[in-house]
């Protein structure tokens, strides 16, 4: 779960970062009355779930706090269209408001939990203020790692190590180490599963400041943080996955116009694979889970038909847990009278299989059953070629 | 023959008394796999099905009925509690099928399994089966298996089902089929696995099942490449048509990085000598096709 | 450092375990409010850093607010004598009013670091209730204990496998070993030393409380609890270790009548156990430490003339770090105009050993030296029998 | 002869610009100590005494000067980091001066330490001292000490300087003095010192000089019995005259229980065949005698 700049800030805050003085504000005026206090120049910052925001306008510099009211005021309701987000973008509608800092150099800072490693890294690069998956790809050897011991967590002189091997004069490495091991405090107390501050500033007059931030929560730990679970902002999703997300559904919204209906990650994974592969186009991700209850099934179904873009729907569910009459029946109940028609392709496989079929047949919707995968895509691409 | 569970395995089943637990404890009695205990505190003294008992702790579950390896179907704030029951009881597998397990729990777990002599399989993985024993410790519909001699490695639940569903139609049988899980963070790896099956003289060939996300499947390239595994291996990396940035359900099924890309993973595989799958729904007739 | 029971609650309390519902109370009328609102049998309990309260009469049940007033009327402004203080007792400033609830059986919990097992230990006992150290020496398999390890930190099963070993229903292993676990959280977020509930009671109708709660937090440790430390509560000392504690001064008072004065503490106990062989009895334990500056020395000498059963005094020290002329400098500044006479047996050893008893001699105080731990003894027995 | 510091022992002073670490390093470095480095973070390039290079991190002391051993004096919220920093850069005998360290920072800094190949001394101790090699790592006086053939093992500071005078001035030389450090938890503890000193051709006997709270001396006498240290022992625990309950200025030294008592401890290392010294006052006479 992503947090918004101004609440990964707050937490660093806590946790003893120096970020820099602002404040936020939902309106053009509160974002004159910010700038008024901070009494100097000044950044507008939109406040959304997606990076490259600089490029794409949505920072900007402001010296009178009037000019920061001109720019919360184009900000504010706008939608910001980012290098990370759809031609859609993303709805703005806070802004942060924080004094400008006089910056020396840029710094990397990030952390992840890392699958190879099997345990938490701190990552530093001079490289800092950039795009930092570009340098990782072009020049990896800028990026630092120090693997965590998780019995005595990150020490200082790993801090002091990172910051002497990125070129910084050891007189600094004392303090730079200080902020590494508050960053990593937040991540552990806040079960994070990413931590980014890009960059990560040191000002003319030598403050470490973390000029950007960037905190992802483990959603699988959710259950012991609700405080954080509760400013999860659903207007930063696309619509459908927003309704998906609060219904418990992996839904990822694409650009194609098959809609597909599996169950398991991997199998709706290889399955959009396997109808890319055959020259269509999927139109989401969307796995109903193993134990799919009908209820689960029909939210997911009527998910699929709301997106205008689908125009054929593949359902391709191997039943474990879930049984073939369950998914058939979630299925149905989405097409209350008045839903569009939409032919369908299924294919279903484990328990009650016939009692599934024969519930399909019974409704008199449009749909063709598969025996395989192969079969399925078979039977998508002539539907294709008929519509 | 088989990696991992047998004819020997005495299965105990951690949080059987709940209603995911009770219905695949009932699925695995049904195929043949001897369950011999189940345990869920505050729940001693109980019988499934008036055969298997149901101890309070796994301690005495392993004391009183010998059980050798554990299944957990426990939630996820209590499955890292229940692990770690289970290794100090001194169970030696531990399958843990609970998916939701806070990435940073599991930092922990690994770290102190690390010095046990304990192998975890999962977790969010849909366990292990070897059909030529009867052995079923895990959530898998029994009835696409098939006895054979190739193994299957996978960080899918469901995927894993479709590809013993066709290699079986495609008259391919199973040595054992091992879901690592779909979490960053698992117990054994495909290097882990790989090596077992190196071992094992009833596996010939072995399909390897990766998606996005991680280095699992480079790990297990560089596992090949350096001869720890030589036996012919067909591998699939599902995810080629995933956007970068989204988790695609599974936790470790994100692209965060060039490395985490398929196609990343499959030139990697490829590089090692691995024959790649074409289409998921190839599975059955490459792998037929592959073993002449 | 210990904790006063009320604040000991206060902190269980934060993390989840229960404990009986009271309020504390500095007078007799706030005695009464609270017992008004409990509505009900009440306890008070005086607030004083010794245990055996019970026995003494520290802790007193009260059937109706009127009682509960003069309970604490009784109380506050006393001090109490225990088991556990000396004859002159410890002050009452505060008394804590709680429900009395209706207990099925008690429990002991407790949590150390142990120094054999290098690691946290969890400890339990059916036998709570009772003096836990007679049950130690006499029945030592009724306290069960679970190593921590940790880097996983104390797990759910180790406490339901307590509460099972204890004989306790499994039915309350889950939410004993829920308690459990709240505990040890205490333990590790405020660096305890010690953490005891004894009792812990399972009520009749099945709740698991902490009737009473000990929390010690590690001395070394405070620099890091600002908010702890400042809870000490210094009118529980001795008013001579209370100063030489706030001066950083090891300081115990005992029952002898030979002020000692030593550096380090093992030297200090070896001094006290060869005053003790010889017949006569130390006055006190004093560490003035490895890096003695004479301003300490001067407190600490303070401190021994102060207490009026101290008839004479030793002074060993070995200077390692420390200059005799140093520690001669802070003796001698003890002895301001006005201080009583009192006779001195010295022994220095190190560094400016001619320069500090030269400034003893200098001084025209009652002073004898002596080159060796022996010579000192005797010389004190020498003075002793002239006295 | 001597155990854990010799003549090859190259030192690296961590903490060495401070008021202590100059100090103590002028002290070594008169005494003979072979010192060739000091770290502190910000201080890298300054040299002290216009000789001993002070660098930023302790990898570059190991690197550039060649460092085997360290002497820690750094205040307590940063000791800890300074042992790991030490361990991480492969030094392997760690000497803590430091005091006051937080117990639950040892519990992890020496469960770290387990899976190391690292000997760490302390914390809260007085060091080592070799003085048939000149050798001192530690605070201790250097001039009381003698060469000769006793090893000395304390968990007391000035108590160990007592000891050593009345060694030397009965005559009576010292292999090695090692101060294991007043703190509950230490790295090495008597057992392990007393196992370097069975091993050690130049140690003939040692004395032990225990005192009040934990169960290092029982462990020591359990050590004994087991056949784990054979030749000659003096021991001396000091707290007889300490009430109970009332912690006796090292964190360690407090009587919370039976086997916390000087009492106890007696009685198990006479009881493992020790000779004890009957008063602080008769150290030397007493070893003296006993070594005939």
């Amino acid at each position: 779960m992503k947090l918004h700049e101004y609440q990964s800030k707050a937490l660093l805050s806590m946790y003893g970062m120096l970020v820099p003085r602002g404040g936020l504000a939902a309106t053009p005026q509160e974002a004159r009355q910010v700038a008024e206090r901070l009494a100097g120049p000044c950044v507008v910052k939109a406040q959304v779930y997606a990076g490259g925001r600089a490029r794409a306008g949505g920072i900007r510099m402001a010296g009178a706090p009037q000019e920061a009211e001109q720019h919360a005021t184009a900000l504010l309701g706008s939608r910001l269209v980012t290098s990370q987000t759809g031609p859609e973008g993303v709805p703005v509608h806070r802004v942060l408001v924080e004094e400008a800092l006089e910056v020396e150099r840029e710094l990397y800072l990030g952390i992840v939990i890392d699958g190879g490693a099997e345990s938490v890294v701190v990552m530093a690069s001079r490289a800092g203020g950039t795009d930092i998956e570009a340098v990782a790809r072009e020049h990896p050897e800028l990026i630092l790692r120090q693997v965590v011991d998780p019995v005595v967590g990150f020490q200082a002189f790993q801090g002091r190590r990172l910051a002497i091997d990125m070129g910084l004069p050891a007189s600094l490495a004392r303090s730079l180490a200080a902020q590494m091991v508050a960053l990593y405090e937040v991540f552990i107390a806040k079960d994070c599963s990413l931590a980014e501050i890009n960059p990560l500033v040191i000002t003319r007059d030598g403050r470490i400041v973390a000029l950007d931030a960037k905190l992802n929560v483990d959603d699988d730990a959710l259950f012991r943080h609700e405080d954080l679970a509760a400013l999860r902002d659903w207007s930063q999703f696309d619509p459908l996955e927003a309704r998906a997300g609060q219904a418990g559904i992996a839904y990822v919204k694409l650009d194609g116009d098959v809609g597909c209906l599996m169950n398991g990650a991997g199998m709706a994974m290889a399955t959009m694979d396997a109808i890319q592969a055959s020259g269509l186009s999927p139109a989401n991700f969307l796995d109903v889970g193993g134990a799919a209850d009908p209820n689960r099934v029909a939210t997911a179904m009527g998910i699929l038909l709301e997106d205008p873009a689908v125009k054929r729907v593949l359902v391709n569910v191997f039943g474990g847990i879930a049984r073939c009459d369950d998914i058939a029946r979630g299925i149905l109940q989405a097409f209350q009278p008045g839903q569009r028609a939409i032919p369908m392709v299924v294919r279903l496989l484990g328990a009650n299989l016939q009692e599934g079929l024969a519930l399909f047949r019974a409704s008199g919707l449009n749909v063709t059953f598969a025996a395989s995968l192969l079969d399925a895509i078979q039977a998508l691409r002539e539907l294709s070629n008929a519509q | 023959m088989s990696i991992l569970v047998n004819r020997n395995t005495r299965l105990l089943v951690q949080g059987l008394t709940g209603h995911q637990g009770q219905y695949h404890t009932a699925q695995m009695l049904a195929y043949g796999t001897n369950v011999v205990a189940g345990a869920t505190p505050g729940r001693g003294g109980q019988r499934f099905q008036d055969r298997v008992p149901v101890y309070d702790e796994v301690e005495e579950a392993v004391a009183k009925a010998g059980a050798n390896a554990s299944i957990i179907f426990v939630p996820a704030p209590s499955a890292p509690d229940a692990i770690l029951e289970a290794a100090d009881a001194g169970i030696k597998l531990i399958v843990c099928i609970t998916e939701g397990i806070p990435a940073l729990d599991m930092v922990k777990v690994l770290h102190f399994l690390r010095e046990k002599d304990v192998t975890l399989i999962g977790p969010n993985c849909p366990g292990v089966i070897s059909p030529g024993e009867r052995c079923r410790v895990g959530i898998m519909p029994s009835d696409i298996h098939t006895p054979g001699r190739v193994g299957v490695a996978s960080r899918s639940g469901t995927l894993t089902y479709e590809a013993v569903y066709q290699l079986t139609r495609a008259g391919v049988g199973q040595s054992t089929c091992v879901g690592i899980g779909g979490d960053p963070l698992v117990g054994a790896n495909f290097v882990e696995v790989l090596a077992l099956f190196e071992d094992d003289p009833g596996t010939d060939a072995v399909v390897l099942i990766g998606e996005i996300g991680g280095v699992k499947e480079q790990q297990a390239a560089d596992f090949i490449k350096a001869g720890g595994f030589t036996k012919p291996l067909f591998a699939l990396v599902a995810g080629q048509s995933a956007p970068p940035g989204k988790r695609m359900g599974h936790a470790g099924a994100i692209i965060t990085g060039t490395a985490a890309l398929a196609s990343s993973k499959i030139a990697a595989l490829r590089d090692a000598g691995a024959a790649i799958i074409p289409s998921p729904a190839s599975i059955g007739e490459t792998v037929k096709r592959g073993m002449g």
